[in-house]
């Protein structure tokens, strides 16, 4: 077998030195009555030749995106990589390499993580970041629970224009932890009242931002609001593109920021891994959960980097730690590091304001269906459309499917409760989407409806 | 060589990827919130991006580069198919919500790989969507509380974890409101079984005992462990960050294991990455089967679906959801390569030579370095520092003296229950004649620490990029970002 | 631009440290006449994407191998390449260095130069190999003029089983050395007499094995004859995978081989780059043409590798070099010599076998197909199918490309001039052909013929 | 680290490909030719294979390592975007004798090469195949020699070639059958015209000019050479191994020149991976453009049509074929892409900075180095070694010590024409600072060399794997192939 090296001779002669008569025997201390005997009774090894035909077949049944009109976001944005970017990332030196505990060998690591905190700290407006998290949804979940530590208060309201999947997961988290979560409904139209909802039990206010039905907001009042009754502000940010263009969550007061980092290096993958970047002041570093990188000195007094303040984790402090998180996305925030080491300043700039043109350009071409409507009033690369009173977005979202468009979410297919829900479609685009595309979507839209 | 940070590289005006500038936006539709002022990002071109990353990469060590016997991380090969089977863009270039029609494909990689899971851990049920092995640890402990509530059963609120178990496992019960309590070893480096029982009872909802251990040993007592939590109505969590030790040769159901995480990046040899991303889908049993959390794939009547709301699904009472989308799709395809290429017949191969190469180095170390326990061990061995008594040398003087030979550490002061130890995992993909060279140079050490030689060792590591960082520094006065000035190049 | 650092403030700061006002000034050497004051008129830089876009649109004009029942050869063969021969190949300490001059900080091209020269000897039955040539056709035109110079004579005799393009690329280089070219009638069946071809004014015979039509030949009574009148036996060798299963040139008294080494590492790519392997017997080391790496040691005595031999080459030599050649395939050997360290003599004698079983069973598959006839009484993995008397094996060519299937190739395409040669088509069987593959095409033979 | 040859870590039985084993062979269809012994190939598992090459990388230096200053190489940035481009599989899984119509989006990128490189360099006609510069000169010496032929003019035997010409200039010369007349240098380091005037005559073929020159400085009177070289019937063949420098600014045609190979590798940024893959199409004057070599790509009514035949396109005269199949495509594709992605602007942008990064290294290096001849330069400047009169250092050691510096030298002792040339390269890729941090270290080096410390420099390099190598004894005892026992580490 190709990854395995040992010879039976090697098998044989380490045997001797151990002094065993076979593998088996040192298996003697599994009971007797689970040792299987046997390969268990499923398929044998294959050839990479034969594992690619079964890889190559299974792609085929799917549509991949850069094969049709593409127009979903609702969290997750398609955009284009640069080569160097996974090129540099397959690097054995990077590819294969563990958490950097060694510091003197793992100097790579350390110093991208360094330079990830301080462009995710840049970008969201904020003081300090941690080293990557799982995803933007658990991100969140861990904001509530660190404000919940910070403020010793219990109540975590979350907007309705936060990812349904941030609030769930922020739910399941939270669901024993003894705090209390109070989930507005979704909200299309931008119609919440949040400020009604902070009250001195708050432990923080979690929105989103642009919100997942698209909307931009002034966040500035909220904070004052939240911190006014010791009350954390708590922004998720999905897209990170759009803190190219439009006030970062630091500036309106936000105490966390947390977002998920996939717009940037990583394409979509069906979603996972994702990246989870996580953001706050700096007086609140020691409640921060995840893993954080700084700055030192080694021996001969260079400049050097290491993980610190490890006294916050689980290996250290065990049932007190901040959270049970012990890996982070390390490859997830190097492709991300090394996306925005290419944009730069700007870049992302550039990328940002490409993104909201191409989204200003959809809906001017989306005028051309009749009866549809963009309800998002302000928005950066997405926006909710509403198709009609007696349309069933999902129903157009299969429709053009089958023609080979993938013409964006339903908002039914995140909250199959809301009937009101039931006409409204998510529309997102970015610098990949050609005039082509958009001229497909509308056809479509108009053959469909 | 020193490789300036990105931020003392840039220059304004440079650019990295070409975008034609859209001109002025219209900025209507971004309610008055366009930014003011920059960001701060640093301006490089291609070529110092590539020049930066890849010097950085030369201040690691991978497997690639050489030994990485890592005790508890399991440094194995990473396949290079594993990675092009996952840039295979009918397979990376999807959405999580295209429509189910238009990723059949991606939904049979996760079933086929669940198919897997399920056939080699014995078990009928698992969650896929775990993003790591502690959050695993989290989605077994949380079933294992579902079904207790759903069971009226609100007494159990005790978690017994064994003295040298993972850091995560204690934090993860207190995360479900559990409390902890910690079960003691006994003198062979087991569960004490005895003291384990008698910390049984009606208030206990799991246990949670890594199999094999941490200190590399097998539970030999397991099936009574199983029997007696299950006789006081307690469910038996399984750490499985050492499946790796065992997989092929023993089923985790015929062990009387209630739910176990599976690290993907562990056992199944998706790459580490510096730290991630890794993947912990958590095998369960039948009891614990409909607590499963969201989504999940069912086979249905027009071909596979996804299951994204618990009434999509009679009888499934989800405890939640764990993470956003549906798991660690790219993981999930690496892993499935790895299985697909290894097969039933190879993984049961890769378990009994990982046994065999960690037997090899206790055989061949146990007289110059002090054996914690008697072997045989499973996947790693485990050494404390009584070979190093009265030297003057540190288990981490002696890791760092390694580094200088080309070899990486093994892991130090882990496990908690011997002193200074120094646990070594070597991997079934290391041939003997590394293990031999690796030997070498463990005996030479050993000689050269007992002959007095202290100095050379605090001095250690002397060729690597940076020498001993000062970490306290590093806690004491945190620097955690760069900015304009303030972190000159020492 | 991506791949420029320079900003306008940098130019005019190096500018001024030049003294020129502008860069216009750096070129006023060139007359006044031929300097163009405008880019010229052609398109303008894009993106990444935009240029990905360019190319995903060509590449989907063609019908990739892999996307069909493939059987073509002719002298390149398709065989599945390990997915980390190509990943370890674009580490840019590869594959962004030069030739390796600086042999201190160049250590990793030279020892695997070494490697594959010793790889290339053992696999050909050879004492020494050089580094690599442009490809097998160039390398055989090497092989005649090395020859001539080592015999002092004239004359070179091709066999009418050498390929085309190699015949035709050594009467190209050759045509003005004073060399007299003899190249024989090409030979599906078998017939050509070699023997009687070689005379006392011949500097080589050069043969290929297996032969283009894919009859394999023993070579030892044909070096025999040649070395009796003091000729050299050059062996050509298009698939360097045969040389697992069937006896190597150097075993049957060659003393030059060639061959084509794309089989190994490289993929078709259309059929460039290729990589030229050139291997002889130790006495004619000084006569032979290319780059050679050796081992030496160090200042402290270490074994270490640094080029060699190069007074045979034309920087030093010049109009006296043994050739003008001053690059090798660098890259390619890499690849080479990866693939071949990851089989090793298990996995080339295995590869050599399982080729060979799939040509046999291609055969067996034809014998289905009325009329058609395999011609080639001993083959490895290609050999001629004689299609009918009246059948025109270059239409059926485009009858199976129009169903989807690459079907091997028209000897017709290599000699329009040959009307008998119009029924013979090629046939190439490998490790990436399925058991469907091959029932495809008798199925659309029987359906075409 | 030291790294052992494979054969040195070999062990027979190991595998690195699972191929499986077809059984016996039916040896009727080999003729009695089955090998007999074995190969004497080592076997090695993929994992040690991963790790050979991942260290022997390590010992390598490249453009992606640091600065690579090189001469006459033009070591600029590989953009990964070529090097993906050129693997996508309807791109790269195409076999050359596949059924055209099958092949139109890979005739298109011959074609739209071919394009783009007769519209920059003003010329009506090409060929494609050459695979490296010299295969190109050779390539543009036959297509003369075959005018000449065809026009029965068989007196011409005379190529004349500049004593600075590259070394495959005569050698390509002599391959045609011509013999080599060198003209010399006048004092300002170009083509002595008179000298050239004086040689030119009814019996010579050519002239072989390389322009801008081997000394980093354009023919100022390469209009006056082209006109006398035309009205003695010869033809005018430019080496364009410095095309790099003038690209987009200047069109070869409006020089007067017939013929001049472009080296993609250089001028479009292919890799050189180690030594080539290069190619080096050739572009020509109509008169010369019948006789391009075999095959080529014309547009005909179905699309684009391969010729591999003479017949097939009236009025073509080829002069054969030069190598198998249809030339570089791998790096027509990688050198297609730089050109898309750079465009007409691009590049000319590209010669420009190339030119200015040169002059700034001239004009900050001039008062400590000797500089050869006055600028401005083209895209590299040239030093001789009078700086180091009396210093004991030659310009041997003074590059090695670049080395220790984390540089890679400069080409040494080329051209031939000054004594102990450095020539230095920089390429439009390097930052300023980069080139910045380089004169300060080659300031620094030529004060210390003036300083009388040649000890260091004797010893230098001291921080590379290996130290200086001894290439007589290379020479004098040939060892170019391991063999069992004979090759031991030292």
């Amino acid at each position: 077998m190709r990854y395995l090296p040992h010879t039976e001779a090697d098998r044989r002669a380490m045997l001797a030195t151990i002094g065993a008569r076979d593998v088996d025997c040192l298996f003697q201390d599994v009971p007797a009555a689970a040792r299987l005997d046997q390969p268990i009774d499923l398929p044998a090894g294959q050839s990479e030749m034969a594992v690619e035909r079964v890889f190559t077949r299974m792609a085929g049944k799917n549509l991949s995106a850069g094969c049709a009109p593409f127009f979903i976001g609702a969290g997750l944005y398609r955009h284009h990589v640069p080569a160097a970017v996974d090129q540099l990332l397959t690097r054995g030196e990077f590819l294969t390499s563990y958490t950097p505990y060694q510091p003197e060998v793992s100097q790579g690591t350390l110093q991208y993580l360094f330079e990830f905190q301080t462009q995710v700290a840049m970008i969201t407006g904020m003081e300090v970041a941690n080293a990557s998290m799982y995803d933007g949804a658990t991100a969140c979940a861990e904001a509530a629970v660190m404000a919940a530590r910070v403020t010793r208060k219990k109540k975590i309201v979350l907007s309705g224009n936060l990812h349904p999947h941030y609030v769930q997961t922020t739910e399941t988290v939270t669901k024993h932890q003894g705090l209390e979560i109070e989930a507005l409904a979704p909200d299309p139209f931008g119609f919440e009242d949040l400020m009604g909802r902070v009250d001195s039990r708050t432990a923080c206010l979690i929105v989103q931002n642009p919100g997942f039905f698209g909307g931009i907001r002034d966040l500035t009042q909220l904070a004052d609001a939240c911190h006014e009754v010791g009350a954390l502000l708590v922004v998720a940010v999905a897209e990170p593109v759009s803190l190219g263009l439009i006030t970062p969550p630091g500036a309106m007061g936000a105490d966390i920021v947390v977002a998920e980092g996939q717009s940037l290096g990583m394409g979509l993958q069906f979603g996972g891994p994702g990246l989870g970047l996580f953001a706050t002041r700096e007086k609140y570093v020691r409640q921060m959960p995840g893993r954080l990188c700084g700055q030192t000195v080694d021996q001969d007094g260079k400049r050097g980097f290491v993980l610190t303040l490890s006294t916050r984790e689980q290996h250290i402090r065990r049932e007190k730690a901040t959270s049970n998180i012990c890996t982070n996305s390390g490859l997830c925030a190097l492709a991300f590091t090394m996306h925005l080491t290419l944009l730069g300043e700007t870049g992302l700039t550039r990328l940002a304001k490409l993104n909201h043109a191409q989204a200003v350009r959809l809906e001017q071409s989306l005028r051309r269906v009749p009866g549809a409507k963009v309800i998002s009033q302000t928005y950066f690369n997405e926006f909710a459309l509403y198709l009609g009173d007696d349309v069933d977005a999902a129903e157009v979202v299969e429709k053009l499917a089958a023609k080979g468009i993938l013409g964006g979410v339903a908002a039914s297919r995140f909250y199959p409760h809301w009937p009101e829900l039931r006409p409204i479609l998510l529309l997102a685009a970015t610098e990949t989407n050609s005039q082509d595309d958009m001229a497909a979507l509308v056809s479509a839209l108009n053959e469909g409806l | 060589l020193e490789e300036p940070l990105i931020f003392e590289q840039g220059c304004p005006g440079r650019i990295g990827v070409d975008i034609a500038d859209p001109g002025p936006v219209d900025e209507d539709r971004l309610g008055g919130l366009a930014r003011q002022g920059a960001i701060g990002l640093p301006d490089l071109s291609e070529p110092q991006m590539v020049r930066h990353y890849t010097r950085l990469s030369q201040k690691n060590y991978g497997i690639d580069s050489g030994f990485y016997p890592l005790g508890s991380c399991t440094m194995k090969h990473n396949p290079r198919l594993s990675e092009k089977m996952a840039r295979i863009p009918g397979l990376t270039d999807l959405h999580p919500f295209q429509p189910q029609s238009t990723v059949q494909g991606a939904l049979e990689v996760i079933d086929l790989l669940a198919h897997w899971l399920k056939g080699l851990a014995g078990m009928p049920a698992l969650a896929m969507s775990p993003a790591a092995g502690a959050h695993g640890e989290w989605c077994g402990l949380m079933a294992i509380r579902a079904y207790h509530d759903d069971h009226g059963d609100s007494r159990r609120t005790r978690v017994l974890v064994p003295e040298s178990a993972h850091g995560t496992n204690p934090a993860t019960a207190a995360m479900c409101g559990y409390s902890v309590d910690p079960v003691p070893a006994n003198e062979r480096g087991r569960v004490d079984v005895a003291a384990l029982k008698a910390k049984l009872g009606p208030d206990v909802a799991c246990i949670m005992v890594t199999n094999p251990n941490t200190c590399g040993l097998f539970e030999d007592e397991i099936l009574e462990i199983a029997r007696i939590t299950h006789d006081a109505g307690a469910f038996f969590y399984c750490d499985g960050a050492n499946y790796n030790a065992i997989v092929g040769r023993v089923k985790v159901a015929d062990l009387g294991i209630d739910a176990m995480h599976i690290n993907l990046h562990k056992t199944f040899s998706t790459p580490h990455g510096g730290g991630g991303p890794g993947a912990g889908p958590t095998v369960l049993s039948a009891k614990l089967a409909p607590y499963a959390p969201l989504p999940f794939v069912v086979h249905g009547t027009d071909g596979l679906e996804l299951v994204e709301h618990a009434e999509q699904a009679p009888g499934a009472k989800p405890f939640g959801r764990v993470k956003g989308y549906h798991g660690q799709f790219g993981v999930f395809v690496r892993a499935l390569a790895y299985i697909l290429s290894m097969g039933a017949d190879g993984l049961r191969q890769t378990s009994s030579d990982a046994v065999l190469n960690a037997n090899y180095l206790l055989a061949s170390l146990k007289d110059v370095l002090s054996a914690s326990f008697d072997g045989p061990c499973m996947h790693e061995c485990l050494f404390d520092d009584r070979f190093l008594k009265d030297s003057g040398v540190t288990t981490l003087d002696f890791a760092k003296m390694l580094i200088d030979e080309g070899f990486h550490p093994m892991t130090m002061y882990f496990p908690l229950v011997v002193h200074g130890a120094l646990l070594m995992e070597p991997t079934e993909s290391e041939a003997k004649e590394t293990l031999d060279g690796f030997i070498a140079v463990i005996r030479a050490l050993a000689a050269k620490a007992k002959n007095s030689e202290a100095e050379a060792f605090k001095a250690a590591p002397r060729l690597t990029p940076r020498r001993r960082l000062d970490e306290t520094l590093a806690a004491r006065q945190p620097i955690l970002r760069w900015k304009h000035g303030a972190n000159a190049e020492g």
